[in-house]
């Protein structure tokens, strides 16, 4: 069990990590999940022991000190090193047998599918291919704890697949307790069952994917989140709007100023009715996205809100009274 | 890294390069320091302000040295900006033979080499003459202000240039911009060792000056070269405080201005 | 583009070259022929390249000289990058005092230390003074000869002086460009401050590393000024040969001087490419730049 | 271009010469390591010139670099340069006039000082190391090499041979050394030597090769390689120049010093550098002696304004500052029936004060240079056979 | 409009871009979709005048050399310029008044949401942070050609649906032409009515969203695009493999020897009887991806497949039979 204890962090003036603690089961992959600039990477590199923290301490059960092995989110390739230096590198100094670095380097590179680069420089590589090597340079070390920033945000879908089926066979077969941080949610989810969300230098809420998604703890979570729509508004015992005035599910702090109505892009609205009344609105744009689904834009009182819709449920330029699916919640 | 395992040789360090500092400065003021006497028996500053004050040509020597090594110094900044740039940034046939062309001068030796160049330069018609003067002098500071810009410059790589080409800038306003500001430190050294390396010119300027440039080396070395201890010493400290002074004004300046240099 | 561009970049130089410098060789060339109708030599041939080559005394003077600049400019080098790799840091106040002094003989012409030197370690210098006042030694000539003593001490020490805080300097910025990031790397994947070193600073300073032992090398070898003051008079060094010759006022000797010149300017340049060439086929001949 | 219209042929006449030099700058060109020398053209020639209209501007240069710099510009078919006034001597001589780069003739109808002071059948006026001079360099200083013992370690018992010089060194080893040439007053020791071993007519006669010096120097060179083993560090090094020299000297790690200038032990005692201790003396046999000249080049501009630099150079006036001791204490190269009184008995005073050797003693005990060619001949043969033996 | 005419580019040995023919239309946003080290970044330069092609050539109606304003993959902000000098700086050098400047800049600051990081250097910011300065960079030039290489590839969903639509907005307010370069295909989905897909330096295809995804031309396209399965066999009149074997529409060549059977997760099997039987399997994972879906993991003949089915459809560790939606595709 790895734990943070209470870490902050103070650059310049800004305070980039507030009192985080966390406590992370070895033998499993844990996701931290953030927005740009919530301090995912700040947060990795103490883990990594690449920076101190202003106060606060990371320590695991056997070991007073552990330290992780990083994936940088630059990469940080060495630029005087060919592709299979780079990735034997940290086999080579750790001592290694010359024979056995030569059969670990091949490997991995064959899974990452990046054999054919073995003698090329960094600067010969495209952006995904760097960060396939960084990956590999990390991985080929099997360290008992693996850091990992940002690691497939170069990769394309397929790859991007590969790589996180190869990295959960991985953290499998050889145990290996991985923090991996990302800003791409279905990422999170596809890795690891736990996830802590990191916003602001705060970790908001840690928890599973499927209750993140249905029940993000506060306003700024379920913003970041994303794919719904924030409805302003009031909420005194009703909530009103210019969308929806009416009953609803209230989570936010009384104080806050402006509520806003939580309208996630799928599964809050449909055509049949039910319970709950949600409003009349014309469809003023449609977008593919899937084979069953359409984006559609529904224009209500001059305000334009996002859904998932079936594909051929609605017409564009039409209207359609709509109906919630649960009660909304507002924050 | 601990601080006190880096005390010991800081410090030695600095004895040793202080030491014949001082040494020189005792030697400069001092009289009747006969072995073994530790410290002179007195100190006159005589010698001193006989060259600085009853001795105008000391001081024009010295405006005479600068006057020169401001001129060498763009000269050769002017030839050696765009050679490093194309050595630092780019890969083209023939790169390894400008490598060493760049050393030439200082790999020949000038004593000899230098009479051949008064040919030249007499057949030029630039003898004599400022130009001619600062051009020998800069034929030396060259590779020293190459190295040390294309040290600099092929770390940073012309990823930074390409940028502000792209985005409309012309290429001059992309070296003012990004090149310069990016190589400011190996400017800086460039810089300084051309002056240093100008200052202390003494036989291209007085072969290519024709005597109308009688520097601060040129007076000074004929004393050094016989061993005159006390007068190349105080010519040797006159000359210290002319070269450290600007020299370091410039780096005041340089590491003042604006933000530190990039990673 | 790039053509034109490299082209562009390059002709100031070339231009520059070829006016002053080349030119000058050519001349040298033509003279060390024996093309020489001041004296009344007019015919090209290589009569004095094979009499330098047949001068016993040059032969082992060039050895020796060869040597000596070797070894001198790879310990400024070596001391120089030491050095320059424990103060390269640039926020702490040890490292920023460090890399003012470490300018301070950069900047100041060598005669400065000649005379330094001859006042300290000379047989009735200061340092005898003092070790006599000490009672280390009992009289001067106790004292190891240190100028003008055949191991070339003095000079080495000379060159020591002005050459390792050339070597610091130009590390240093190079060192600075590069900031820590590839070192914390490199520690992230658990190599030891010696590894760091070896696989990822000495390739990386190594080109600019390189360029400096070629211009030490290069100066050690072809200068003359020093050796000519603290040189032993019987372990000659070849500049001062070359000098001495050159000055003897005989112009008849001339062409011979010339072809000496060339001699040893042809293999030093040699030497300097072979350095480049294998700069650049070992780690670190190749950087992409670094971001 | 209005230098190259200049004439480039020396003034008919000295008046002619003063009239025409009015408002022309000269460069004297010559060795400024010297700061006496220095001293004294900055602080009394360059005035009496300004007095008649011409500003002086001294180069400090080699007379080596000067040689190369005007045969390049000969070379290189340059009809006027900068240089106007050059100090040259012995092999340098031989060389520039074998060049044809000096102009002349300078005879005593341009520098009038040169009938005054000089008697035509000196024979420093007709040779200089035996160049006969034709009336291209005119003399302007008196050298002669004196040795400047101390006192003290010699017990007022100077070596004044080279036998005795050889029973004291072996006596006190260690404690004699002499500078290696081919600095000019090391070089001057060994022919000096060679004048006490062989004499000056056997050297003077020999034929000016390697193997014909060789074969008249031999003894000399034997009694260098004698003396070598009771020198300063065993004579395997050397002073490389006469400061170093003069500061072994002075520090009392030898016990004897050389000197081409008669009067050095008195400036040196002066600046507080020698102590009483130094005394000088000249070998009984006599010691190497010559001039210091001057030459005008043929390349010169301002000919007019360089005839009268040297005839001011030559003056009395000039010459009577140049024996104080701030000036470097140079002896005139007067001759010795027209030296003027007051000269000699100022010579004579330093002699009494500073222990240098008394004027007509010099003039007795002078022997002359013999040729520029032979110089580098036994320098080498030196270096072959004394230095690098064993 | 502007064409791209059979551009090629070799570096070393590598044929990096092979003949690659394009025309796009002004005053529209056009994508380049492909995996890592496609050459996508590679076409880009090319059309920056960053580099020069082997061959083919880079022209407009207009303009005989037009030049894209580029935003970099690896952004290259000036490491020695603040915030808002770096996006300035194009401003400047050509020549706006410095008034002008100020208003556009710190306009654009806002509209990123970077302005109170203005005065800090590219080294204190984090890589999302980055991205965004280099966006702006660009953007605040209003060129008439913009060249996005991977825009958006480190800001999380939140912010790259802004980013998104404000590069919408942008385009139509000012008419500009962009070309954008992803491997995140709901990127140029939501971004672009005309998608190239660059597979291995070829132009595979040139469509709409949704015929990509229906109808990938070829196998690379459709394993690219990726969410799906293929299934080894041989075609011969039929299909024959592990998991299935019958009537098939086949869009491979006749040479290929090993065939792939084409099941995207998507809309390729359902539990209802339709005309086409698949085939019987156990259902051996389930993850929950959606309010509405789970990916199932279906073991077939030992082959394992992954679909996505409505919720509660399918229970774990039970058997079912399956239907194909419509008949499946060989390529
Ligand atoms: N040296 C520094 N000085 C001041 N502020 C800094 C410094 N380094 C980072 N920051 C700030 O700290 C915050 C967190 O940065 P961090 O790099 O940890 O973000 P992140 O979560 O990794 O974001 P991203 O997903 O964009 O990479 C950012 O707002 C950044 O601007
Ligand atoms: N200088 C070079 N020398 C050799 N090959 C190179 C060079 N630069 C790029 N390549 C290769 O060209 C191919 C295309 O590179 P490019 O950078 O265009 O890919 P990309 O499509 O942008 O990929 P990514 O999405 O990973 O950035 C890659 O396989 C890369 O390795
Ligand atoms: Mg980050
Ligand atoms: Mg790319």
């Amino acid at each position: 069990m790895y734990s943070l204890n209470n870490i902050s962090q103070v650059k310049g003036k800004h305070q980039i990590l507030d009192d985080i603690n966390l406590k992370i089961d070895d033998d499993s992959i844990f996701a931290i999940l953030g927005p740009s600039g919530g301090g995912k990477t700040t947060l990795l590199n103490i883990l990594a022991r690449i920076d101190i923290p202003t106060s606060g301490s990371f320590s695991s059960d056997e070991d007073q000190n552990p330290k992780g092995i990083m994936v940088f989110q630059d990469y940080r390739l060495f630029p005087h090193m060919t592709v299979f230096k780079n990735i034997a590198f940290g086999l080579k100094v750790n001592g290694e047998k010359k024979e056995d670095i030569r059969v670990k380097t091949n490997e991995i590179m064959k899974t990452m599918e990046i054999v054919e680069l073995s003698k090329r420089y960094p600067d010969e590589l495209s952006g995904g291919q760097q960060q396939r090597v960084a990956l590999a340079r990390a991985m080929v070390l099997m360290p008992k704890l693996l850091l990992m920033d940002e690691p497939f945000s170069s990769l394309d879908e397929g790859l991007r697949i590969e790589m996180l089926n190869f990295v959960k066979k991985l953290q499998h077969e050889f145990h290996l307790t991985i923090i991996f941080v990302t800003h791409y949610k279905m990422e999170a989810y596809m890795l690891s069952n736990k996830i802590a969300v990191l916003i602001n230098g705060k970790i908001m809420q840690v928890d599973k994917p499927r209750n993140l998604e249905l029940e993000p703890v506060n306003l700024s979570v379920a913003k970041f989140l994303g794919q719904a729509n924030f409805v302003e508004g009031k909420f005194a015992s009703e909530f009103t709007s210019k969308v929806y005035s009416g009953m609803v599910k209230f989570k936010g702090e009384i104080a806050d100023k402006p509520n806003f109505l939580y309208l996630p892009y799928d599964n809050s609205i449909q055509l049949e009715k039910s319970d709950y009344l949600a409003f009349y609105g014309r469809i003023s744009d449609k977008i593919w996205i899937s084979k069953t689904e359409v984006r559609v834009t529904v224009e209500v009182n001059r305000v334009l809100l996002q859904f998932n819709l079936p594909m051929n449920s609605v017409e564009e330029n039409q209207s359609y009274q709509f109906y919630f699916v649960n009660l909304p919640v507002v924050y | 890294m601990k601080k006190s395992s880096r005390l010991f040789p800081f410090l030695l360090f600095v004895i040793l390069v202080l030491m014949p500092l001082l040494v020189i400065v005792m030697l400069s003021v001092g009289r009747n320091w006969n072995y073994p006497q530790l410290l002179p028996r007195q100190i006159s500053l005589s010698y001193f302000i006989e060259l600085l004050f009853d001795n105008k040509e000391l001081l024009d020597s010295l405006v005479t040295s600068i006057v020169l090594a401001l001129g060498t110094i763009g000269l050769t900044v002017i030839i050696a900006y765009p050679t490093a740039i194309a050595l630092g940034y780019y890969d083209f046939r023939g790169k390894k033979l400008l490598n060493i062309l760049v050393y030439l001068p200082l790999i020949i030796p000038s004593t000899a080499l230098l009479t051949n160049m008064d040919f030249v330069m007499i057949k030029f018609g630039l003898n004599g003459s400022y130009f001619g003067v600062i051009s020998v002098h800069a034929l030396f500071c060259l590779p020293y202000a190459i190295k040390l810009l294309v040290d600099n410059l092929s770390l940073i790589n012309d990823r930074y240039e390409i940028v502000s080409r792209n985005m409309g800038a012309s290429a001059i306003q992309t070296f003012f911009h990004i090149t310069l500001p990016l190589s400011r430190s190996g400017l800086q050294g460039a810089v300084m060792m051309t002056y240093i390396v100008s200052m202390t010119q003494y036989l291209s300027t007085l072969l290519i000056g024709e005597g109308n440039y009688i520097t601060l080396s040129v007076r000074m070395f004929p004393f050094t070269q016989d061993g005159k201890y006390q007068i190349a010493a105080i010519y040797g400290v006159i000359f210290m405080l002319f070269t450290l002074i600007p020299l370091y004004l410039i780096d005041f300046y340089i590491s003042h201005s604006g933000r530190r240099v990039i990673r | 583009m790039t053509k034109r561009k490299i082209l562009l970049l390059l002709s100031p130089f070339y231009v520059f070259f070829l006016l002053f410098f080349v030119s000058a060789i050519v001349k040298s060339f033509v003279t060390s022929f024996g093309y020489y109708p001041l004296m009344g030599m007019k015919n090209f041939n290589l009569h004095y390249y094979f009499e330098a080559f047949k001068m016993q005394s040059f032969l082992k003077i060039f050895e020796r000289t060869f040597l000596f600049a070797l070894f001198s400019a790879a310990l400024a080098c070596f001391i120089g990058m030491c050095l320059a790799l424990l103060f390269d840091k640039r926020n702490d106040n040890i490292s920023k005092s460090f890399f003012k002094i470490a300018q301070l003989p950069v900047m100041l012409p060598h005669i400065f230390i000649v005379l330094a030197l001859l006042q300290l370690i000379s047989q009735t210098g200061l340092i005898p003074s003092l070790l006599l006042k000490l009672g280390i030694i009992s009289k001067d000539t106790n004292f190891p000869l240190l100028v003008n003593d055949p191991f070339q001490i003095g000079i080495i020490l000379t060159y020591l002086w002005k050459e390792i805080p050339f070597v610091i300097v130009s590390l240093v910025l190079v060192l600075r460009q590069l900031d820590n990031r590839y070192r914390l790397v490199a520690k992230n994947l658990g190599a030891s401050t010696w590894q760091t070193f070896w696989h990822i600073y000495l390739p990386l300073i190594q080109p600019a590393l390189m360029n400096a032992f070629i211009i030490n090398f290069s100066f050690n070898f072809g200068s003359y000024e020093v050796p000519y003051l603290l040189g032993s008079q019987r372990q000659e060094l070849l500049p001062v040969y070359i000098y001495d010759l050159y000055v003897q006022g005989d112009f008849s000797q001339l062409p011979l001087v010339m072809s000496l010149n060339l001699i040893l300017s042809l293999f030093a340049i040699a030497f300097a490419g072979l350095i480049i060439f294998i700069s650049h086929h070992i780690s670190g001949g190749h950087n992409g730049g670094v971001k | 271009n209005k230098k190259e219209s200049k004439s480039t042929d020396l003034p008919t006449s000295y008046s002619k010469a003063l009239k025409d030099a009015k408002g022309q700058t000269v460069t004297y060109y010559g060795f400024g390591g010297t700061e006496t020398q220095n001293r004294w053209i900055d602080d009394v020639v360059t005035p009496m010139m300004k007095k008649k209209g011409i500003t002086v501007k001294r180069v400090p240069m080699d007379i080596d670099d000067i040689l190369k710099k005007l045969t390049t510009e000969k070379e290189a078919n340059k009809k006027t340069g900068n240089i106007d006034v050059v100090w040259i001597n012995g092999e340098n001589f031989y060389t520039a006039k074998k060049l044809d780069l000096l102009a002349g003739p300078l005879d005593s109808k341009l520098i009038p000082n040169m009938k005054t002071y000089i008697s035509s059948n000196d024979p420093d006026v007709k040779r200089d190391m035996g160049t006969s001079i034709d009336k291209l360099e005119v003399p302007y200083g008196n050298a002669q090499l004196v040795m400047i013992g101390s006192k003290q370690m010699f017990n007022g018992d100077y070596p004044t041979s080279a036998e005795k010089m050889m029973d004291w060194a072996k006596e006190n080893p260690g404690k004699l050394t002499y500078v290696a040439p081919p600095d000019f007053t090391g070089s001057a020791f060994i022919r000096n030597i060679i004048y006490e071993t062989v004499g000056y007519d056997a050297i003077n006669k020999a034929p000016a090769t390697k193997k014909g010096i060789y074969k008249v120097i031999k003894p000399s060179l034997d009694y260098l390689n004698e003396l070598k083993p009771y020198l300063w560090e065993q004579g395997k090094t050397y002073p490389k120049t006469t400061a170093q020299m003069d500061k072994m000297f002075a520090n009392h790690q030898i016990a004897l010093d050389f000197s081409y200038n008669q009067m050095y032990a008195a400036t040196q005692r002066s600046d507080g550098k020698f102590t009483d201790d130094a005394h000088s003396f000249v070998f009984d046999k006599g010691t190497v002696g010559n001039y210091n000249y001057l030459a005008v080049p043929k390349t010169s501009a301002n000919k007019a304004a360089a005839v009268v630099l040297i005839n001011t150079m030559l003056s009395k006036e000039a010459q009577t500052q140049r024996l104080k001791l701030k000036y470097g204490a140079v002896v005139p190269p007067y001759s010795e029936g027209k030296t003027p009184q007051s000269i000699t008995d100022k010579l004579d005073d330093a002699s009494n004060k500073y222990g240098t050797v008394p004027m007509d003693t010099l003039s007795k005990k002078r022997i002359p240079e013999i040729s520029g060619k032979k110089i580098p001949i036994i320098e080498d043969l030196w270096k072959e056979y004394v230095l690098n033996a064993d």
